[in-house]
């Protein structure tokens, strides 16, 4: 048996469990900065979010984004990955009809539980922004429709063979497929649910403190360490050079952004808030995502820097405009996707660790390559959102998304689950807890 | 002196609160206590067993007011600890005999 | 007998507390209150956003004494809870009508 | 009306709210508290080094009752708080001068 | 050197530290799962168990699981690893006595280290069932005889070469080897300590939550993720196809179990309960276990399905026989590990991935290899729960397992460790937290 | 492409995700052993220093201690790892300024990514002997200081083929060059700083409970399950016997840790207390870091059974030394650095796994060995304190390094970031957490 394709196997699936560990990073961060009374709430929608995902991507997911048809969606072998497929076959020899990821030669499993961790992470980013008002049924129906529509058709665009990746886009790790698409997904659900009750009571935007800063904390670690599965994975074959030169590359982007993230708020208030130093570190791997393997470890501090700067000003740009988003899951992967898929057209070179991409507008590539970038984001962007849009719209209009006002002074373990998180610890009762309610007179 | 000890709903809090303050009475004490009375519990479950938590969370709000201010803060408490249903809470009322500051060690009305 | 109620700062609890023992008052009871008067509250953030925190984290301590005992305890907790700042707290007394000892039933003075 | 303030160990709060509620006393408040007595702390360790904790947990049971039913209520907490050991607590009865319904603003003995 | 070597090597090593990782999970789940009086003595239990495994598999459980000898129980180079080995020569050119273990091509360090995480792992599961009652020393001394006597004697009928194996018995990665081993001997235990006080007073079953659902979720997922090196790793080869295979069967019954404990959960209670949610997905990676390999991923979803609802009836079956498990070790392992074990011969396919099973009852190979599943099954569960409930029974009437009533109702952790969990934190006191307590009379 | 350059890449960075993930473990662990009102400040810390290491080693270190140059400090390729270099060429046909690592063949970035995890580590375990009095601010920069400068010099001289590589000196995996280095710079940075306030007052020591156990022993086990990437990952190369030989002495001489620890503890104050067995488990992996590769599984066992004995004695003994150390990492990673490098000189045996170390004194080594260790540790233990007391001596004359009064007492975490970990918790009050107050008169 081909050693190659052994190494290249072994080093995709340990990727792909790096990146399934990232949802532990998820559902800790995302429930730390929740209240209590909606811990349980939290946890059961970003556990449950990867089992949804599972059987959506298998079910039609897989087909429609890899299956070969036109240049907007997958035709062949939609359901189940039935189609015919020899993998490991590779390149040349490859005979199926999943030709657009036949370039890597690991086995058809191997390729579907990569690309399932994937879809299952843009799932998850959902969660985060429409908590602490959504019910858990139409949370869940909604991440089947994305993980079994939604995301597969823009993954078939760019990773596909797609249209986006003939106009010449490039999107390494998905800064704009996955961390994109859920934000866009993410920022249609909160539209339409509204924020949260006290959030934005008579004219003043009223901070509302997650539970545990502990859970956070070790949620954020959790991701910075699956992100050395998501990007270096995603070259799908151990090309030491690549998953090297992408290891550094993210974790420089990182660090650059907690820096700056943290100098930021320590200037704008005065104090170093770990929240954002937090939002800041996922900002920079959320924007080196798309770049990682196209540029210098020079640029992605630079990238970084400014991550870490465009996440604090848009986690307060986002309460500015009432849009109430308990976790800034938009402020990273939605404004910071659109950012590093930018970063391409503007970072790139050449040919840095293989890929030719071209140079971007900083290395004298001229406007091609950020113009290509542009039209990715612009494309996913209205057809995500409007998709996006769309589907909570009918669920709104048929089960509803949004549980009652009572049960949401209560809390929604009670309420959705009749569960309660910590039964034994003292609590501040809801209303404190509840600092928004304050200037509210229920 | 009197002493008002107000059980009302968590929820209520904060516009008792700020009542308070409009009404002159800034000193309070705020206590999580869980009380039992018409009101219902709720019920829970846990891996298949439901179970009915009999106490209900409620806030105690203290204060001591002199004789004079009495009736105008429990109007303001009422007022804003009112939603009409079950659950609402009750007001006692004591005699307190003295009260102390500690920070200066003068003692009786004054010093509230 | 007399219940004193004293509002004290955290920190201080573990000075009175050891006072009240020296003064020969061993029952008490603490509770955990938060509590509002001239003392500011903290200002908080998060996530680029301030937060003031109105209530400030204060012990109450009670004790049932005899009416003789009264002056001498008084004065230890004042002694002791003192710091001199804003937010030193107070203290109420009360009557008490009557006491038991739950583990023997008697009644009485005798009891504290 | 009556105050009754029963210092309980915690163990023996289920008992004692049932027997209460057969007694026809619904209303309570309970509030956890620390207490300190002739019971002992208990010991606990850190790394190496032993502490004592001086307070043990306690529940404090408030219900506020018509005179005439004391004695009746008086009796159904100390037979169910009672163990016999050290550390049963205490009960302390104080006079209320008024009470009041948030919830129909009524007045007196009839809200309890 | 040889390259396959290095690879398998690399390979079986990073796999086993996934499933070293999952003591942590079993951790979480567990003190979750418990009370805050008894939390510190459930960490100390898990952190301790992995401990003495190492030190009692190192010195003489290893030697009989692997050791040449007769069908029943290893017998050579019993002790310490002190056998002749040539390790990585395999199959042919292998000489030693570890010769079971010997079609593997990696360094004798290497299997043990893999083997001795399994080993663990049956130690741990009985941890969560004793739970909130039993003697920190007892629990060790168990603990001991465990990992050095009791499981490595099954091990060897099915993985040392011995009488199971050359019946025909499958147990790929060991729902029975490890789990229902691991049930069993919970069993046994539970039913010599009897119910944790006041669960079952005056004829009500008093539920007793768990104390953190957060750090329940956290080891669940921690659980899923090491589940992942369990399965896949249990080739103990690097085939790219057995391991994508293994891979995705693994994750896809996961899923399916999660979906199906939760929805039963909803049915029959009223609301999702996330204590079943976390307990469906435990179950759906127990009851693959076994046939991973040997199975469709279609079958797996059937297999997922079934564990999410088995474990669901059982949980509330063991309530209703009065058999107290703080944390439904025995749904999970123990009646999921006897389902896995069943299921290849129900759902084998011959050769799926390389493995001569021949097929199972629903692929037409008739009852043959449903049989020698059964004759496994049984033979494990009479051999481990005898075994086990004697060595329950001498420490009872020796050392004692229980402690005494007043400790339980104050608490392990001060009455066992003299610590507690979250000294800060105001909890609400015992009896309040005790439901079962409240129609008592002490 | 070369296969083995593949492999021995892909085990690089994978060991290397492991050992970056060791940073969760370190934070949940030090703010598991804190109290409540500092653990923001203490998460911050433990989430900050690995971007500064990042972006400090990145910078500087790794030139000063890879580059080429004198016994003492590189001098070639200081900056940006600017240096010229042709890894994957290794051996003889490597070209570049970066010889002492050349021997490796794995890429640049490879190998620069690798030695920054362990760089992290040394500069994170400061965090925590420093923790609950020290200004955010100071700290971040001794951290810079620390990776940029303190921590390269001593590693050129161990790792950089500097003079204590000539000295024949050997530390494998980094007892002395990270855990020492890490104990030595604390220790200073703890003798400036002075203890916490009320810890020891009026002639007794307080002892001052951490507030979360659940968090600290999932820490340890993160810890545990990192150094498995530590270890196994210092061979740089995917040796087969090496590697497993290593993953197997690793995690026997942490299970003899444990049971010593916890035995010992059990023995002297009566109950096994969970702190000092989580203590005990990192005592053990430190201890057996640098002779992992060097000694036998036997040998193993009576390291880790030595270390955590070693572990609990110093934790008292720094005590009552009045050396405020909160989560006892000076008696983790100095104690145990110095006594695990001092194990290669008397437990070595030569070529082991290949390594020529020559015998160590109990394998009829003589004391050569134990000479050039002994060296070793006076010469990097002298250097390292010194200049890391000087450092802080220079912060603590500038910006000071220790928080007011009041703000310690009151807590960091409202004090210098106006977070605060748990705010909808009830929370004993800070004086009554604070037991060292008692007989303390404000
Ligand atoms: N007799 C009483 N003594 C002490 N507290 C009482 C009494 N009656 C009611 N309470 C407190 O008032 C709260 C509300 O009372 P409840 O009967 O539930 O509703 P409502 O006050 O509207 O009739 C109870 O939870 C309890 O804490
Ligand atoms: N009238 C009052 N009734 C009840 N509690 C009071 C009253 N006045 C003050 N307190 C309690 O005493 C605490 C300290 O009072 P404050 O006005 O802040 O400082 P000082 O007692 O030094 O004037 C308050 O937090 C509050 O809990
Ligand atoms: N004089 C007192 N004032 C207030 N509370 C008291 C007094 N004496 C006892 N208590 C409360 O009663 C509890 C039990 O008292 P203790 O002396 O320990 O046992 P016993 O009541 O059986 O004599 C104490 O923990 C304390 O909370």
């Amino acid at each position: 048996m081909d050693m190659k394709v052994i190494i290249d196997t072994i080093w995709v699936l340990v990727t792909a469990k790096l990146v399934f560990f990232m949802n532990l990073g998820f559902g800790m961060v995302e429930s730390g900065f929740a209240r209590t009374k909606n811990c349980v709430n939290i946890l059961s929608k970003n556990f449950i979010v990867f089992a949804v995902s599972s059987l959506g991507f298998l079910l039609l997911g897989w087909g429609l984004m890899f299956g070969d048809g036109n240049p907007f969606v997958g035709l062949k072998g939609l359901w189940f990955l039935s189609g015919a497929d020899n993998s490991p076959a590779s390149g040349a020899a490859y005979q199926g009809v999943y030709s657009a990821i036949s370039w890597t030669d690991v086995p058809l499993f191997a390729k579907f539980f990569f690309q399932l961790v994937f879809c299952g992470t843009a799932a998850t980013i959902v969660s985060g922004a429409v908590a602490e008002r959504i019910k858990y049924k139409s949370f869940i129906l909604f991440s089947f429709i994305m993980t079994m529509i939604i995301y597969p058709i823009v993954g078939h665009w760019v990773w596909g063979g797609g249209w986006l990746a003939s106009k010449g886009m490039f999107d390494f790790a998905g800064s704009t497929v996955v961390h994109s698409v859920g934000g866009w997904a993410a920022l249609a659900g909160v539209l339409l649910l509204g924020p949260r009750f006290g959030k934005y009571s008579n004219g003043s935007i009223n901070p509302i403190p997650g539970h545990n800063l502990s859970l956070a904390t070790l949620g954020a670690f959790v991701l910075w360490f699956g992100w050395f599965g998501f990007n270096p994975g995603s070259t799908m074959m151990a090309d030491p050079q690549a998953i090297s030169h992408v290891a550094v590359t993210t974790n420089t982007a990182a660090a650059a952004a907690i820096m700056s993230s943290t100098i930021l708020s320590w200037l704008m208030l005065g104090k170093p808030d770990l929240g954002m130093t937090l939002n800041g570190c996922l900002a920079g791997l959320v924007a080196i995502t798309a770049p990682c393997a196209f540029v210098s470890v020079g640029s992605s501090i630079i990238i970084g820097l400014v991550a870490g700067i465009l996440v604090v000003l848009s986690v307060i740009g986002f309460d500015k405009l009432r849009i109430d988003d308990p976790v800034g899951a938009l402020s990273v992967h939605l404004v910071n996707g659109v950012f590093g898929t930018l970063c391409v057209g503007l970072f790139a070179q050449d040919k840095i660790v293989g890929v030719a991409t071209g140079n971007g507008l900083f290395y004298g590539g001229g406007s091609k390559l950020l113009f290509a970038q542009l039209t990715g984001i612009a494309a996913v962007g209205a057809y995500t959102f409007i998709v996006s849009f769309v589907t909570w719209a009918i669920l709104k209009a048929t089960l509803g998304i949004r549980v009652s006002l009572q049960e949401e002074i209560e809390g929604l373990d009670i309420g959705e689950h009749g569960n309660s998180a910590y039964p034994e610890f003292l609590i501040r009762k809801p209303s404190h807890a509840f600092l928004g309610i304050k200037d509210d007179n229920l | 002196m009197k002493k008002i000890e107000a059980i009302i709903r968590p929820e209520r809090l904060a516009a008792v609160q700020s009542a308070l303050g409009e009404a002159g009475c800034t000193g309070l004490m705020v206590t999580e206590i869980e009380g039992h009375g018409k009101q219902k519990g709720v019920v829970q479950q846990w891996r298949g067993e439901k179970y009915k938590v009999e106490l209900v969370p409620k806030i105690k709000v203290e204060t001591v007011v002199k004789d004079g201010d009495l009736k105008r803060i429990l109007k303001a408490i009422i007022d804003n600890a009112r939603t009409g249903e079950i659950g609402d809470g009750k007001i006692f009322i004591y005699d307190i005999e003295d009260a102390l500051r500690i920070r200066t060690g003068e003692e009786g009305e004054g010093v509230i």
